[in-house]
């Protein structure tokens, strides 16, 4: 299994970067965890591959202004173990820690996954979940974009052709903010074939579900249910209510839908237990 | 069009010319001859490919050579490097953590990573951070034997 | 694989059915679909290039229409092959008038063979409704920009 | 004066580590793709899409002018070379002619049509999408009920039924026994179609060199390999060597020849040059046979005191599209197996083999036994149900009594020994089976599912008196020991991964009074090792090892020969590596006997020079290990997932030779039935589409998807071996998936559930939960 042939660049600057994206068939290396299989396979053909993995500025965390800025660079496994996002966004090392597997965690990067757009990525349901924004580089500006903008659709987000992915911002969990992720993970692939993210302050909730459908999602109608009721099974059992779900040969639509509510009532009880 | 990459392989340093899409399991197998690493799929599951690069355990079947270019690479070979097998790799031995052998290099490599970042592990936290690793032999279990030895070995 | 929906576009049935029927507009809705040649009656040359995430195709086929029964259904079924694999789509759509709009019910099968089907299955499912979606979505952007006749 | 002989301490029954892992732990050993050679060329093949079409046309026009590409050859390049053999007979058995490249049709998706042939993979591969076919696609059928109903696409049109054949076996009156049973129960079991994902795909490098062709193979069949490839190819067997480097596991996957290894040859010898071709993944999905594939409907008749009287099964077979090896005969060994360990006097059994689409079914760890395991296994479950028995008490009621060995069993076999209640009544003891009782009844009423499943199995293997296998059932070894004292052991069993080279060694060791390390195994090459037959169904310990063995004593004549006459008596013996003279106890060691023996400045009357013996040992029977495995299992009533708790496994192998390399064995067939249990299934759609095409959908265990094994034995010798051992390599598999699936029934029955077919996937058991929550 061998991809077809293309040319390789690895910028040391996002300018350069930029510049090497803006021409035609280029797509960028941020990891390759799902991009090199499918280019092996020959489901995907680039002209370029526009390697980020030496530009600097691109992998880090750093405390800024009430918020995390993520390079977009940073690993799964450095978002996984850093003691920074553990005390202040603990979600989103929760969540890290159950993407795939510890050589894919050691290669893929958040802004990676975040920019794939994988349906049953694990990532989104967390972003979501912490209001997380992206900020996007082009050639001569950046801009910056809820995550819940950015994400369109399966495989499809805001991203216009030639720009990057360069950051995910999330805001430092207030204490006493109760966090959790939760995951029925597909067997052979280690995909999530339903994933929720549940965020509790104060009272109010936020769900992030992956897996579910065609793309990521905030279970607003849920989350308006608990902060009026206080009532998890309640609140959970709306997750799936109006969603087209998924169906494939793991898990059908019926199935995934329930699964949804149970693994939303996990996440919101885990999450529950450990606010305060 | 090719570029040249260098590459410090086992603490050898290698200069070469290759193709972008030449992957760094075939760039270590075919261009070094170091057939330790396995390729076992093309997906990304089973881990047989498994090196270390600049210190962490990746599937070289899941990474162009070209990526690689300035990094230290450490592949099964390099491990054993002065004639004393790795304290993992005598513990696989003396645990039977191995019958048809296929899998063992790349999972050598990830029990060694493990060990580094955990060095007392618990029987599930060996098995969730073995996930990337297929073995169809053993059923795992002198595997855990395995990693429980070299950790006790470790101390 | 089973695929059913129904989308509303804002024009009447009769319109909504001819607008549906029309070789430029369904090539211009078709996701990665530059135009279609007819070859027959109601059948059509067609070439398409998918392009999902890194994921990208070149399919060629054939876009047929058959039993057509105006302006409340007909079958469209749509046939292409490439390099990562062949599918087939058949479905059968029922418009519904509704005041001054139509509501279209589509209904079928999508088969996959080949490397699509052995390597991606989880996301056929996902993928065929994105493209339905993408479809109906560019035939409402179209019926937006037309004026009505 | 008391003279105290204390017998030497063996090494085997010991827990030895390997010889095999030094170089296996250090990224040393040499599999089919670290072969290099100079000029090697590589090949890659072109599949069909398709599961059923003919081919109007192939264009390898642009592929053939593809810079550095050498050759492209199509089914009408290999028109002369033979088809892929099938190895098994049956009475009226239907053989479809299987070339080793489609020629105007193809029949499942994977079917090799192409193949391409350039100076490097990824030449080749870039070269393959060149290659322009026109297919006219027909209908296909990928089920096996499907193919036999009426109107059913014919796979090959020649036979439109899609019957490759039938088969019946009966034993003592069936009819009678159920007309007279109080109870009748019946049930259909599934045993899904598994793909054997040994972790090293096939691969098969050829070099035509001087009128001598070698073809490096990973397989557990070298010798066969060798004549049946000379055969395809039309080259004398003699100048064809089949070298078997280290091979990443079989499975059975790898007891076959197929299209690959001829058609590499058939490269070798038209480029002249060394060739190599390593499957992928995916082809190893779509074209490496599978395993299992059945559909059963099983009755069993029995008095309302719980004894059995009879069974009925009829089979039908997934065969795929084409025999491969063994193909046909897989479903035979079921059959011969269905009495399990009961007192089952008249049965009755036909067996459907019917064609479909999909890539052949063949022998994968177990081959026939689990099926049936799973079949008798969950008949005395639903026995023990209807009549609201305990499951062991049922188990024990029926068992073949230990006095009653050796036990002609109504299929026709003669069950060796055993004592079946011993490993049930050992597992029982681990698990506690009383308490684990009132544990399930508190759990029950606290609303957990909580289940105990037991399985109890007998197997067949040690394959086999030669009367009753396609190529031979005996095994061969060679003993040298070398001038310098080194022993040197070569054994027709060709393992792969199995460990002989350590308990050979160990048993050499013994025999002959030297060291392990004195002693060096040699296996899998046709130009070094004498015609042997392999490795599989168990048999490399329980048929090379009595051949090692044989050939050892052989040599001990010789060696005690050579004694005497360098001792100058004519009473001596031969223990722990020396001759001893019996009158004056002199002694004169083995090194020195095999230097004198060597050297030859004299020899014994009728002697020939030199230390060597070729043993070819035909075991008298088959052996019949058993066991008895117990699963505990909770269930999440809200996903319905599975927990394996608690893994109970009590294996009777016979003899043990090296406990460390049995519980290896048991832990890795175990999980293999464990992945059949609950993940694994070989998924194809309506149309022929194998859905589960690569490692991302068809799911093996990983580490965190397995419990801890409680393995332990109980040794009972077989009777047909001076080593009395028998085979353990497929126990653990054919034990696990009853244990397992009877484990979650029992969590269920309360909610109605008698039957689930495998795997039990989450969302199969939902459902199940969810219908009887309502109920």
């Amino acid at each position: 299994m061998i991809s077809q042939s293309f040319e390789y660049s690895a910028p040391r600057t996002l300018a350069e970067a930029l510049a090497l994206l803006a021409g035609g068939d280029a797509k960028v290396l941020a990891g390759g965890m799902s991009l090199i299989p499918m280019m092996k396979l020959r489901l995907a053909a680039p002209g370029r591959l526009v390697d980020l993995s030496r530009v600097p500025g691109l992998t880090g965390i750093r405390e800024q202004g009430g918020a995390l800025h993520i390079g977009a660079m940073t690993t799964h496994y450095e978002v996984e173990s850093s003691a920074v996002l553990r005390a202040k966004c603990p979600l989103l090392a929760e969540t890290a820690s159950a993407i795939g597997d510890v050589q894919v965690r050691n290669m893929g990067t958040i802004g990676g996954s975040a920019a794939h757009a994988d349906p049953a990525a694990d990532y989104p349901a967390a972003l979501l979940a912490v209001e997380a924004k992206v900020t996007l580089a082009r050639k001569g500006g950046e801009r910056t974009l809820a995550f819940s903008d950015f994400l369109i659709d399966t495989f499809t987000t805001a991203l216009e052709p030639g720009e990057i992915l360069t950051g995910v911002i999330v805001p430092v969990e207030p204490a006493g903010a109760g966090v959790s992720y939760q995951k029925m993970l597909q067997p052979a692939s280690g995909f999530a074939i339903v994933g929720v993210a549940a965020r509790v302050h104060n009272g109010s909730v936020r769900i992030g579900v992956t897996g579910l459908s065609g793309k990521a999602f905030r279970a607003a109608a849920a989350e308006k249910i608990f902060a009026e009721t206080r009532d998890v099974q309640k609140a959970a059992a709306a997750v799936p209510l109006g969603v087209e779900a998924n169906s494939d040969i793991h898990a059908s639509a019926d199935y995934r839908r329930h699964v949804a509510a149970v693994y939303a009532a996990r996440a919101l009880n885990a999450a529950l237990s450990r606010a305060s | 069009m090719k570029q040249t990459i260098t590459v410090t392989i086992n603490g050898k340093a290698y200069s070469h010319e290759v193709e972008p899409r030449l992957l760094l399991i075939h760039y270590l197998r075919e261009v070094l001859g170091l057939t330790g690493p396995h390729v076992g799929c093309e997906t990304s599951i089973c881990g047989a490919c498994t090196v270390a690069v600049d210190g962490r355990a990746v599937k070289s079947c899941t990474m162009f050579a070209v990526q690689a270019d300035g990094r230290q690479v450490v592949t099964i070979e390099g491990l054993a490097a002065d004639g004393a097998l790795h304290p993992v790799q005598q513990a696989f031995w003396e645990q039977h953590g191995l019958q048809c052998g296929f899998c063992t290099p790349g999972m050598i490599m990830t029990s060694r990573q493990l060990l580094e970042r955990n060095p007392s592990p618990t029987e599930a936290e060996i098995r969730h951070g073995l996930e990337g690793n297929l073995c169809r032999c053993t059923g795992y279990q002198h595997i855990v034997n395995a990693v429980k030895a070299a950790a006790q070995a470790g101390k | 694989m089973k695929i059913g929906g129904a989308y509303t576009l804002a024009v009447p049935q009769q319109r909504a059915y001819s607008l549906l029927q029309d070789p430029d507009v369904l090539a211009q809705c078709m996701p990665g679909c530059d135009h279609l040649t007819r070859i027959a009656d109601n059948e059509y040359e067609m070439k398409m290039k998918m392009a999902i995430s890194a994921v990208q195709g070149l399919f060629t086929g054939t876009v047929r229409i058959a039993d057509s029964h105006p302006p409340s259904s007909f079958r469209l079924i749509v046939e292409g092959s490439g390099k990562v694999g062949f599918m087939k789509g058949d479905g059968l759509l029922t418009l519904m008038p509704e005041a001054a709009s139509t509501e279209v019910r589509y209904e079928g099968d999508v088969q996959v063979g080949g490397l699509i089907a052995g390597v991606g299955k989880r996301l056929i499912d996902v993928t065929a409704r994105l493209l339905i979606k993408r479809f109906f979505e560019k035939l409402a952007e179209q019926i937006a920009l037309q004026p009505a006749p | 004066m008391a003279t105290t002989i204390t017998k030497p301490d063996t090494l085997v029954g010991k827990r030895i580590k390997r010889k095999e892992d030094p170089r296996l732990i250090t990224g040393t050993a040499t599999y089919v793709d670290d072969i290099q050679m100079p000029g090697m060329h590589h090949a890659c093949i072109l599949r069909s899409p398709h599961a059923a079409a003919r081919i109007r046309s192939i264009n390898t026009h642009a592929a053939a002018g593809h810079p550095g590409v050498v050759a492209v050859f199509t089914g009408a390049d290999v028109a002369g070379v033979g088809p892929v053999p099938c190895g098994a007979s049956l009475p009226g058995l239907r053989v479809p002619h299987h070339s080793i490249l489609a020629k105007d049709r193809v029949y499942f998706v994977g079917h090799p049509v192409a193949v391409v042939v350039a100076r490097d993979r990824y030449i080749a591969t870039d070269a393959l999408d060149l290659i322009e076919v026109d297919y006219d696609v027909l209908p296909a059928v990928a089920d096996p009920e499907k193919a036999l109903a009426p109107g059913a696409p014919a796979v090959h049109p020649e036979w439109p039924d899609n019957i490759a054949f039938t088969y019946h076996q009966e034993g003592g009156e069936p009819d009678k026994a159920f007309a007279e049973a109080e109870v009748v129960v019946k049930q259909r079991i599934t045993s899904q179609r598994l793909i054997p994902t040994a972790m090293e795909t096939r691969g098969v490098v050829a070099e035509h060199r001087a009128g001598q062709l070698t073809i490096w193979s990973s397989t557990q069949i070298p010798h066969l390999m060798r004549t049946l490839v000379a055969m395809m190819l039309g080259v004398p067997e003699n100048l064809l060597r089949v070298v078997t480097p280290e091979v990443g596991g079989g499975f059975g996957s790898k007891l076959n020849v197929y299209a690959e290894e001829a058609l590499m040859g058939f490269v070798a010898m038209k480029i002249g040059k060394p060739v190599k071709w390593i499957e992928s993944r995916r082809e190893n999905y779509l074209c490496t046979i599978h395993g299992r594939g059945h559909v059963d409907y099983y009755e069993i008749a029995a008095r309302k005191d719980g004894t059995v009287l009879g069974l009925k099964l009829k089979l039908i077979q997934d065969l795929g599209a084409y025999h491969q090896l063994l193909t046909p005969a897989i479903p035979t060994l079921s059959v011969l197996m269905m009495p399990g360990l009961y007192r089952f006097r008249n049965v009755s059994a036909d067996i459907i083999g019917a064609f479909t689409n999909c890539v052949p079914t063949d022998a994968y760890r177990g081959a026939g036994r689990p099926e049936a395991t799973h079949g008798v296994e969950r008949m005395m479950d639903l026995l023990a149900v209807e009549l609201k028995a305990d499951p062991a008490e049922i188990r024990l009621k029926n068992f073949i009594g230990a006095d009653e060995f050796p036990y002609a069993t109504a299929t026709g076999l003669s069950y060796d020994s055993g004592d079946y209640a011993k490993p049930l009544k050992k597992a029982l003891d681990i698990v506690d089976y009383h308490h684990l009782r009132q544990e399930q009844a508190r759990a029950k009423a606290a609303g957990r599912l909580m289940g105990v499943g037991l399985s109890t199995y007998g197997e067949i293997c040690a394959f086999g008196p030669s009367p009753a296998t396609p190529a031979g059932g005996w095994e061969s070894a060679t003993v040298k020991v070398e001038p310098t004292g080194k022993v040197t052991v070569m054994t027709g069993a060709s393992p792969h991964g199995q460990g002989e080279e350590t308990t050979f060694a160990q048993i050499a060791a013994d025999e002959l009074g030297v060291t392990m390390d004195d002693v060096t195994v040699i296996h899998g090459d046709t130009a070094v090792v004498q015609y042997g037959i392999g490795t599989f169904g168990s048999r490399g310990t329980a048929v090379g090892g009595p051949a090692l063995y044989f050939a050892i004593q052989e040599l001990k004549k010789k060696i005690v020969k050579f004694g005497a006459m360098l001792l100058d008596s004519d009473d001596v013996s031969f223990s722990g590596g020396l001759c001893v003279c019996n009158k004056s106890g002199k002694t004169v060691p083995l090194a020195a006997i095999a230097g004198a023996s060597y050297r030859a400045m004299k020899l014994p009357a009728g002697e020939q020079p030199g230390m060597m013996a070729t043993y070819f040992w035909e075991p008298p029977n088959f052996a019949f290990p058993f066991g008895a495995h117990i699963a505990v299992t909770e269930i999440d009533r809200d996903t319905g997932q599975v927990a394996i708790k608690r893994y109970v496994a009590v294996d009777d192998c016979g003899k043990i030779i090296n406990p460390l390399l049995v519980d290896g064995q048991v832990h890795g067939g175990v999980v293999q039935g464990i992945g059949q249990a609950l993940y694994e299934q070989a998924v194809y759609d309506d149309n022929g589409q194998l859905l589960t095409g690569e490692l991302t959908d068809y799911a093996i265990p990983k580490a965190s998807m397995v419990p801890w094994i409680e393995s332990s034995h109980t040794e009972t010798p077989s009777p047909v071996n001076p080593l009395g051992v028998k085979g353990v390599g497929e126990a653990g598999t054919i034990g696990c998936s009853p244990a397992v699936v009877n484990s979650v029934v029992d969590a269920l029955s309360h909610l109605g559930v008698r039957h689930i077919d495998m795997p039990l996937t989450p969302e199969r058991i939902w459902k199940l939960i969810s219908a009887g929550g309502r109920a």
